[in-house]
């Protein structure tokens, strides 16, 4: 084994993989029988999923009311569902376009699954928009198209509106990302497997793609060019998303920080996520060798950093809050902390900045258990997150006369567990059809990396190569 | 020119705006039976079809009249005056009708008692109308009869009574109609022993009482509160439920209005609960039942002396003897003892004939306790034969009132279903007070006509007409109500020839004055002429835990339980709906280990219940407050009431029934029933039951902990001292009036026509929640049952802020009426994605429901929370319940969003009015429902682009300001600030004699 | 018109990208490397000019951003101005969002358009070139035939010489490969 | 071949359908719009007739346009003041006095069918006197131009402000039978009044038409 080269880091791939054997090993899981943990893993999504439709479709039939938001409190579990989503969904975009720009090469091992689950945690995300409204089947009225009304078109200046163009095109673009980096593996697949029905979707889908150097010359630069609009896209999403708050009026709400802080708190929610996935698919499917422990400690170095940031931001606002000598932003934060929500609000601390502390020991770093136990407490922290910002700012805003609890109703959780449902539905489906690695994308990084250590300590690699 | 007010239907031609007959609809109008069927054909209706064919549209039908009357305009309202039924206040009522339907009640803004104002029972009242649990035919021994059938078996009977001599009794409440008093009278002078028996569930039969032993007439006084510098009450909540609230609320709020240039009333309330008079006291003590008794008689002896005395009793008498004949003492106290004290007060300081006036004295309360306890002995005892009950329940609101059932023959006049109705033999449905002719005469020499305002819903029969019938001599309830004021109530020199004119006009204006009735010669015993025992001071049980029983003022004494609307009107003071509770006091409830919710077993001598608790701040901490009027039968409609779905909670308690009933907890003492009571037991019962509030926090400041050092009120209700306000220089008030006034980052569009605006008083207003009734019936707005105001759902677009203040003078209440403010700089217009919220040319915060799709961001970014959003499909009403609904507002589906409109319904029809006029709009032609309503005047709406308005005049004046100003909303509502009397007692003299 | 075509396979990347090097500075017209991924260097190799897409991605954006902030002032404060919440007709700073929005959605799907017309893809396409294992791990270098040197031995020689694991020869025709 | 003859086929059905739907687009209505709808009425009343031919002025029957929200229909009575005298057409009152005076006998009353049935709405007997066996009953017409229940129209304002009753329910007095000929949707009523009444011929007063929400959602 060649991974201690001195002053080198430690391969991307492990097991000094041939091509051939790259294609195998990520085409294998859906090329052979899934097994028992797979169907089971589907057989609880589609219960949560199923459960979740349930609960929706009653909410739809029956009315709003069967949630449990009031005159004071309007948005609470579902949009803080939409923000939890939106922000998982970033980190893969994150990992597919600005990790690419920034040539970081481990990420090939990882980004398809990270963009498979920006994917669905959009469409996870972008139920709650269409749901939380009264009267959903109107919600096609958000778009400016054209009518009998005069034509009467949108409010611009709504920042649901900028959320409505934002998340859709942020969907479309990473779908599109998502997919112009699959061509290359759909015909792989195309090429590899037997007639069938699978074999030509695979067909029709990847476009008639023979790995001409010319299309790859231009398939890198327009990858590129997408990674570079991804990468800016990403950012406003969030900021966008934190817009829906900060330019409201209510305290809490109202603050300049909350672009740079929504999108910290995204790619630390993401980041987490994708760890909790990884760590769950490399032995589910059998690919530790690709997902190394290397790429743990990298991803778990992130949530460090993005930790970090966030609890700056917390910070932040505290100090904005009690610096202003605005009486209605300093109740709002003492009340965070101390009032009926104080459990969520330090949850949400307790989580999100004590909790990652752990990360700062390379032990805790590499023990895979207790990563993936942190990344999931992560991800609860995060939910808690925008749980507190929307319902603790809500339900105790300017006049004492109309504050109000806030209590969630079976409905909601169950749409919650549902969209958990739906996500990891779609991901065990991605997991079946799709490779989960970007094959061509590996080979490309894992070829370079061999060639850079063979340059540098050519002894060793005559040997690998051998 | 005057508003005209249209005369009845069948009155029309005698208004003299139309001499031209109409055959077909006179005959009509007049009931011929044989055309019956015209009623269905009145109004034009548009029934809307769903046609299962291919066509494109929906089959909508059209149906004209047959024969469309003269003068009545189809989807054209017209007013009738008339006078309110609700209780015994005898309000002046402007009635709106639509294509043959009431669709609004409002104030007669020129009647004599009202002046206007309606409370929230009288906006209510149409519910009543249409309520479909109402009576729809007579019945006998519990099967459907008809009138015919029943007359003669009743008939019948009492043809026998009368043969063996036995006693006929009438019972009613106070009955001030001279018409209605003719017909019993006539009814039971047949009989050898008939005697009409009032008595009323809010008894103030004390007051008649001790008028009796101290002036020797049995009289209730007529009250001028705009006339009294200096106002003391001993436990009477005469701006909340006593008696008259409405007319004593236009004057209370008159002498107080700091605009109005006369010496600013003080007001001292001592009272054992919290009720609406006593948060708008200058001064408020809280003391227990007996406690209050004996202060009055403390008063009084240091007022009849002149001096002495110290303590409480020393400075509430300074204050009085300050102002003498320009004071009003008065206690709500079922207690000889205390309303002697009160009369020897009044009668000390030469209030008699100035103040207070039982010379013409009202006639709005005259049940008598005593006669009523010996009418339930009589009939306990077997010694009554027959019992007519009108109006009352005395099965349900008077301690062993069940005896009423050993009568052999009971019948009931009753509008709906009740407990007496339920023991009655016989139930004889009454007419909804819209629907016959009657009068009034709340006060001596004042009258107020009844008119029908719509053809009976249901085969019932006025109760005036039934007397008649069972008298021998059936006549229409016209005839009657004519004869008697052609007989009495026209002047003397009107009589004859002058009289039509005189009937028409007071058709037209609904009320009449009299022949100026020469003052009776009352005069005042002196002390020594009294009974010893009245002289005694009242014993108090010190230490013990005392009960005392009040009212709400949208409940009263249960006979408008079955009225979702005023179910759903949240409790002023404690702002809790759809239940009674016992109040305790907060050092009480912890001594008791009891929190807001958790359910107490109380206990008299007499009976004992299991209520949950309110901690009610202020409250005397030795004394139970629990609300009468719950727990009746009828409340049974609720169970189910509310949106079904598989969480939701049902609206009745655990006994099926909303709240539940205190009555059997009332003490017949020496014949009064008093309300109060001592040594009370009480414990916690070891459960919880929890009560739909509408307010979760009471004050203006944070929590303590909430806070970084002390917690300071927030600026949204302020205040201002009488100082500051007398002061010449505006810098005195030290407000921060212009402090806000910010350059904006953007020009403002122009609003060239009007701008409308409102101002509220919130010095004026008393929280009573007319105008929260009075905006929901005039806007659709659904009830939506305690699970969803539970959830904090209530769909009022008006709500009433209650906040407590406390300070060396006691507990304060600020009322704030809180609705859409109409920002210029609108929160919730920027962020609705699809427009559904713009703002208009006029300053109008517009909401449009059918373009909302509902994401709620709106009202979340709302700081005055004041927009309501539709949970789920609400109820609005089935049945003739429909017919309530106003035309001209839409009834909103589930998944919208509203708030209020400033009734912009109202402010169409008023420039389309001006507009067909050719004449510019009058300041105060357009008034909202809420303006409307308010006994008040606290609300004034209007164009803030005219200078001269009432609501410029205000928004630009000392005390106004704008809540949360700070934000840069720019709101169109200004508040006009609260006046602290600062004064103490020297100073307040001062100015007392300067007034 | 028929051409002929000589097909070399190979195990490595350094193999094909050495083997094009040679190819072209013998002067031998190169019709295409086929590769499972991309290899760093190759379009130098065959001397491939740099690809203009990034234009289609400017254009895109451009349009997008400019369509959608005209549209929105268009509708805002020329159609139909309402006055919502106070804030004038054209509130230009709450229209940039949705501007920089569409910018990108428009770039990003022009450029991937622009991929696919020039690029020539499009769904249910056959691949225009197989050869096994060339989406696995195989590389293929592709010359053409055109003149009397190279004859198909020689070629033959040349692919052996660098390491090619496999040579076929096809013979096509017109466009076809 | 095969595939060739396979495109030609789907072409041809495209082309066709696509034909189809240009045809039907004129008649074709999104949701909600009943432009053109003109249903059958319960009495073969012309519009042509009296409104057209004979220049009955509208507001004589609808006599309400002007003074309420609504125009209204007009009472069965409102018919009687004319009909009370007419019967039936005048050619068949003729034909009938022709016949009687050739048969040498009285004229006997001509009542057409459709006046029978407002005779018998207003429980009128054959020589159209009051039957008091029968009771009077309204006619239900049908509903031609409704508008959604969250929108309030007002007659008056329009009436008075000198619109005419033809811009909104065009040429009615060529109608045989009342046919929607606006298609009454938002854009039309506010176009109108954004156009700020220039397209009112001949205004009663300086009009001033807002196109605030509130003018007619409320």
């Amino acid at each position: 084994m060649a991974e201690a080269v001195p002053g080198l880091a430690p391969p991307l791939i492990d097991g000094n993989k041939t091509l051939g054997r790259i294609t195998r090993d990520v085409c294998a899981p859906i090329e052979r029988r899934p097994g028992a943990a797979w169907w089971a893993g589907l057989a609880v999504s589609l219960a949560a999923l199923a459960a979740g439709t349930a609960a929706v479709s009653y909410q739809i039939a029956v009315g709003i009311g069967t949630w449990g938001v009031n005159n004071s409190v309007g948005w609470a579990f579902g949009i803080t569902n939409f923000v939890f989503w939106i922000g998982i969904g970033h980190a893969g975009t994150l990992i597919s376009a600005v990790l690419f720009l920034l040539r970081q090469r481990w990420r090939t091992s990882v980004n398809r699954a990270a963009e498979a689950m920006t994917l669905f945690a959009v469409m996870c995300a972008g139920i709650f928009p269409l749901i939380h409204v009264g009267r959903p089947w109107l919600a096609y009225w958000l778009a400016p198209y054209p009518n009998f009304r005069g034509p009467l078109w949108v409010n611009f200046r709504s920042p649901l509106a900028w959320d409505f163009f934002a998340v859709s095109t942020y969907f479309i673009i990473s779908a599109t990302f998502w997919y112009v980096g699959l061509i290359p593996d759909l015909a792989t697949m195309r090429d590899r497997m037997r007639k069938g029905v699978r074999q030509r979707i695979a067909a029709f889908l990847s476009l008639g793609w023979d790995g001409s150097a010319r299309t790859w010359q231009r398939y890198e630069l327009v990858y590129l060019l997408l990674a570079g609009l991804a990468t800016p896209l990403v950012f406003s999403v969030h900021t966008i998303v934190s817009w829906d708050f900060a330019t409201a009026v209510i305290p809490g709400w109202h603050a300049t920080i909350f672009a740079p802080y929504f999108v910290a708190g995204a790619i630390f929610s993401g980041m987490a996520m994708v760890l909790t996935l990884m760590l769950v698919a490399r032995v589910v499917l059998q690919l530790q060798e690709y997902i190394t422990i290397r790429h743990v400690d990298v991803m778990a170095k992130l949530v460090l950093a993005t930790s970090g940031m966030v609890g700056l931001a917390y910070l932040t606002e505290f100090f904005t809050a009690m610096y202003s000598g605005n009486p209605y932003e300093e109740f709002v934060f003492l009340n965070r902390a101390m009032g009926p929500f104080a459990w969520a609000y330090w949850t949400m601390v307790g989580c999100n900045v004590g909790v990652p502390l752990l990360f700062w020991f390379r032990r805790v770093r590499q023990n895979l258990w207790l990563v993936f136990v942190l990344s999931l407490l992560v991800n609860v922290g995060m939910w808690f997150e925008r749980f507190v910002i929307i319902v603790t700012s809500l339900h105790r805003d300017f006049l004492p006369s109309s504050w109000s609890g806030y209590t969630p109703t079976i409905i909601e959780v169950t749409t919650l567990i549902g969209t958990f449902g739906l996500f990891f539905t779609c991901y065990l489906l991605f997991c079946r059809f799709v490779p989960v690695i970007a094959i061509a994308e590996v080979k490309g990084a894992m070829m370079e990396d061999r060639h850079e250590r063979e340059a540098l300590a050519p002894a060793h690699a005559e040997e690998a190569v051998a | 020119m005057s508003r005209v007010y249209w005369l009845s239907l069948e009155q029309r031609d005698l208004a003299g705006s139309s001499g031209g007959a109409q055959p077909e609809f006179l005959e009509a109008a007049a009931g011929d039976p044989s055309r019956r069927d015209f009623l269905k054909l009145v109004g034009f209706s548009v029934a809307g079809a769903a046609a299962a064919s291919c066509s494109p549209a929906p089959v909508r039908q059209e149906i004209p009249y047959v024969a469309q009357p003269e003068g009545i305009v189809p989807g054209d309202a017209v007013s009738y005056a008339t006078t309110c039924g609700g209780c015994t206040a005898g309000c002046g009522l402007l009635v709106k009708t639509r294509d043959g339907r009431p669709i609004k009640v409002e104030g007669c803004p020129d009647h004599p008692i009202s002046a206007g104002g309606v409370c929230s029972v009288g906006q209510a009242a149409l519910l009543g109308l249409y309520d479909n649990l109402r009576f729809r035919s007579p019945s006998l021994g519990g099967a459907q009869t008809s009138w015919p059938e029943i007359d003669t078996a009743l008939m019948a009977r009492f043809d026998a009574i009368r043969q063996a001599g036995g006693a006929v009794r009438v019972l009613t409440p106070t009955v001030h109609s001279p018409t209605l008093r003719r017909g019993i009278a006539a009814f039971l002078a047949s009989f050898g022993d008939g005697e009409h028996v009032e008595y009323d569930a809010l008894s103030a039969s004390a007051v008649l009482d001790a008028h009796e032993a101290t002036h020797g007439v049995r009289a209730f006084p007529r009250y001028f509160f705009d006339r009294a510098e200096v106002v003391v009450s001993f436990d009477a909540d005469f701006l909340g439920t006593w008696v008259s609230p409405a007319e004593y609320t236009r004057g209370y709020a008159l002498r107080r209005r700091p605009e109005g240039g006369s010496a600013r009333g003080w007001h001292a309330q001592i009272e054992s609960r919290v009720s609406l008079a006593g948060g708008k006291a200058d001064r408020r003590i809280a003391l227990p039942p007996d406690e209050i008794a004996a202060l009055a008689f403390d008063v009084a002896a240091i007022v009849e002396q002149g001096s002495g005395g110290s303590g409480l009793a020393s400075e509430l008498a300074q204050r009085l003897m300050a102002a003498p004949g320009r004071s009003i003492v008065l206690s709500g106290l079922q207690d000889l003892p205390a309303q002697v004290a009160c009369n020897r007060i009044n009668a000390a300081l030469g209030n008699y004939g100035r103040t207070l006036d039982i010379a013409q004295p009202s006639n709005q309360r005259r049940g008598s306790d005593r006669a009523v306890a010996r009418l339930l002995d009589d009939a306990a005892a077997g010694r009554i034969a027959a019992l007519l009950v009108w109006h009352t329940n005395p099965v349900f609101d008077l301690p062993g009132g069940s005896a009423v059932s050993k009568v052999p023959l009971l019948v009931s006049l009753a509008e709906r279903p009740d407990e007496t109705s339920a023991a009655a033999h016989a139930v004889c449905p009454d007419h909804h007070a819209f629907e016959s002719w009657a009068d009034a005469e709340p006060v001596a020499g004042s009258y107020g006509l009844t008119q029908p305002l719509v053809r009976p819903l249901g085969d019932t029969r006025a109760f005036l007409e039934t007397l008649a019938a069972w008298s021998g001599a059936p006549r229409p309830a016209l005839d009657q109500v004519r004869e008697t004021w052609r007989d009495t109530v026209c002047p003397v020199d009107h009589r004859g020839s002058d009289f039509e004119q005189f009937w028409a006009e007071s058709v037209q204006t609904g009320y009449a004055a009299g022949d100026a009735l020469a003052p009776a010669e009352v005069r005042a015993r002196s002390a020594a002429e009294l009974d010893a025992a009245l002289m005694a001071r009242p014993a108090v049980s010190a230490d013990a835990i005392r009960l005392t029983l009040y009212h709400k003022p949208a409940i009263l004494g249960g006979e408008h339980a079955y009225n979702p609307m005023l179910q759903e009107l949240p409790d002023p003071i404690s702002k809790v709906v759809w239940d009674n509770y016992a109040c305790l006091g907060p050092t009480l409830a912890a001594r008791l280990q009891l929190a807001t919710g958790g359910v107490a077993r109380i206990g008299t001598a007499a009976a004992s219940l299991e209520l949950p608790v309110l901690v009610q701040p202020g409250q005397d901490e030795q004394t139970v407050a629990i609300a009468l009027g719950y727990g009746g039968q009828i409340t049974e409609r609720f169970q189910g009431f509310g949106h079904h779905w598989f969480r939701s909670r049902p609206t009745v308690g655990p006994n099926g029934r909303v709240g539940l009933n205190a009555a059997p907890l009332i003490v017949p003492d020496r014949g009064l029933l008093r309300r109060h009571a001592a040594d009370v037991q009480i414990a916690a019962a070891g459960r919880t039951q929890p009560l739909a509030c509408t307010q979760e926090h009471h004050t203006l400041s944070v929590p303590a902990n909430l806070s970084f050092g002390p917690p300071a009120p927030r600026p949204i209700v302020q205040e201002i001292s009488t100082a500051a306000l007398a002061a010449a220089a505006p810098e005195a008030d030290g407000g921060e009036a212009g402090a806000h006034a910010g350059g904006d980052l953007w020009a403002a569009h122009p609003m060239p026509g009007h701008r409308w605006g409102m101002a509220v008083d919130v010095d004026a207003c008393t929280g009573c929640g007319a105008c929260v009734v009075g905006c929901q019936v005039e806007n659709n707005i659904p009830v939506v049952g305690k699970d969803e105001v539970g959830r904090n759902r209530e769909m009022h677009w008006l709500r009433i802020d209650r906040y407590y203040m406390e300070d060396e003078s006691g507990l304060h209440v600020a009322n704030q009426p809180m609705f859409c403010q109409h920002c210029e700089h609108a929160p919730c217009e920027t962020v609705c994605p699809v427009l559904a919220t713009v703002h208009s040319s006029e300053g109008l915060n517009q909401q449009i429901y059918n373009r909302c799709v509902g994401t709620r961001y709106c009202a979340n970014n709302c700081p005055y929370k004041v927009r309501r959003f539709n949970w789920f499909a609400y109820d609005h009403g089935e049945g003739t319940e429909q017919l309530a609904s106003n035309p001209d507002v839409t009834i909103r589906s589930r998944g919208v969003m509203e708030k209020c409109t400033m009734c912009v319904q109202r402010i169409q029809e008023g420039k389309i009015a001006a507009k067909r006029r050719g004449e510019p709009l009058r300041d105060g032609e357009i008034q909202t429902a809420c303006q409307q309503s308010c006994p008040a005047h606290a609300i004034v709406f209007g164009d803030l682009n005219d200078p001269s308005s009432e609501v410029s005049r205000l928004s630009g004046g000392r005390r106004a300001y704008k809540v949360l100003e700070e934000l840069q909303v720019k709101p169109a509502v200004s508040y006009l600030k609260i006046v602290r009397d600062a004064r103490p007692a020297a100073t307040a003299t001062e100015i007392a004699h300067h007034g | 018109m028929s051409r002929h075509l000589s097909v070399g396979l190979f195990d490595s990347d350094h193999d094909v990208l050495a083997a094009a090097r040679a190819a072209r500075s013998a002067g031998w017209p190169i019709v295409d490397v086929y590769s499972p991924h991309p290899i760093h260097g190759i379009d130098e190799a065959m001397g491939l000019p740099r690809s203009r897409l990034s234009l289609a991605c400017l254009v895109g954006g451009i349009f997008g951003a400019a369509f959608i902030l005209w549209f929105e002032i268009w509708t805002a404060a020329v159609d139909w101005p309402l006055n919502v919440g106070g804030k004038p007709f054209n509130s230009l700073p709450a229209f940039i969002p949705i501007t920089f929005e569409m910018m990108v959605l428009f770039g990003g799907l022009s450029a991937v358009v622009a991929l696919l017309v020039v690029a020539r893809l499009r769904p249910g396409k056959a691949p225009p070139f197989s050869a096994a294992g060339v989406t696995d791990d195989r590389f293929a270098l592709v010359l053409e035939r055109t003149s009397a040197p190279m004859t198909a031995a020689r070629v033959r020689a040349f692919l052996e010489a660098h390491r090619a694991v496999g040579i076929e020869e096809r013979v096509v025709g017109g466009e076809d490969l | 071949m095969r595939h060739r003859v396979t495109t030609i086929f789907l072409l041809v059905a495209i082309a066709f359908t696509g034909s189809l739907l240009l045809v039907r687009a004129k008649g074709t209505h999104l949701p909600g719009n009943h432009q053109g709808y003109e249903p059958v009425q319960p009495i073969a009343y012309s519009h042509r007739l009296h409104a057209g031919e004979l220049q009955i002025q509208c507001l004589y029957c609808h006599s309400n346009a002007d003074k309420s929200r609504h125009a209204g229909v007009p009472a069965a009575a409102t018919c009687m003041n004319c009909h009370r005298f007419i019967t039936a057409p005048l050619g068949a009152v003729r034909a009938e006095e022709e016949l009687a005076k050739a048969e040498g006998r009285p004229v006997r009353p001509v009542v057409s069918p459709e006046l029978r049935k407002l005779y018998d709405a207003l429980g009128l007997d054959a020589s159209l006197q009051r039957d008091p066996a029968r009771t009077p009953r309204a006619i239900a017409w049908t509903r031609v131009h409704s508008l959604p229940d969250f929108v309030y129209f007002d007659h008056r304002a329009h009436v008075g402000g000198g619109v005419t009753c033809q811009t909104c329910h065009g040429p009615v007095e060529t109608m045989e039978r009342v046919r929607q000929v606006s298609d009454l949707s938002m854009g039309w009523c506010v176009n109108c009044h954004r156009a700020g009444g220039a397209n009112v011929a001949a205004p009663t007063r300086p009009l001033a038409p807002s196109s605030d929400c509130s003018t007619c959602h409320y």
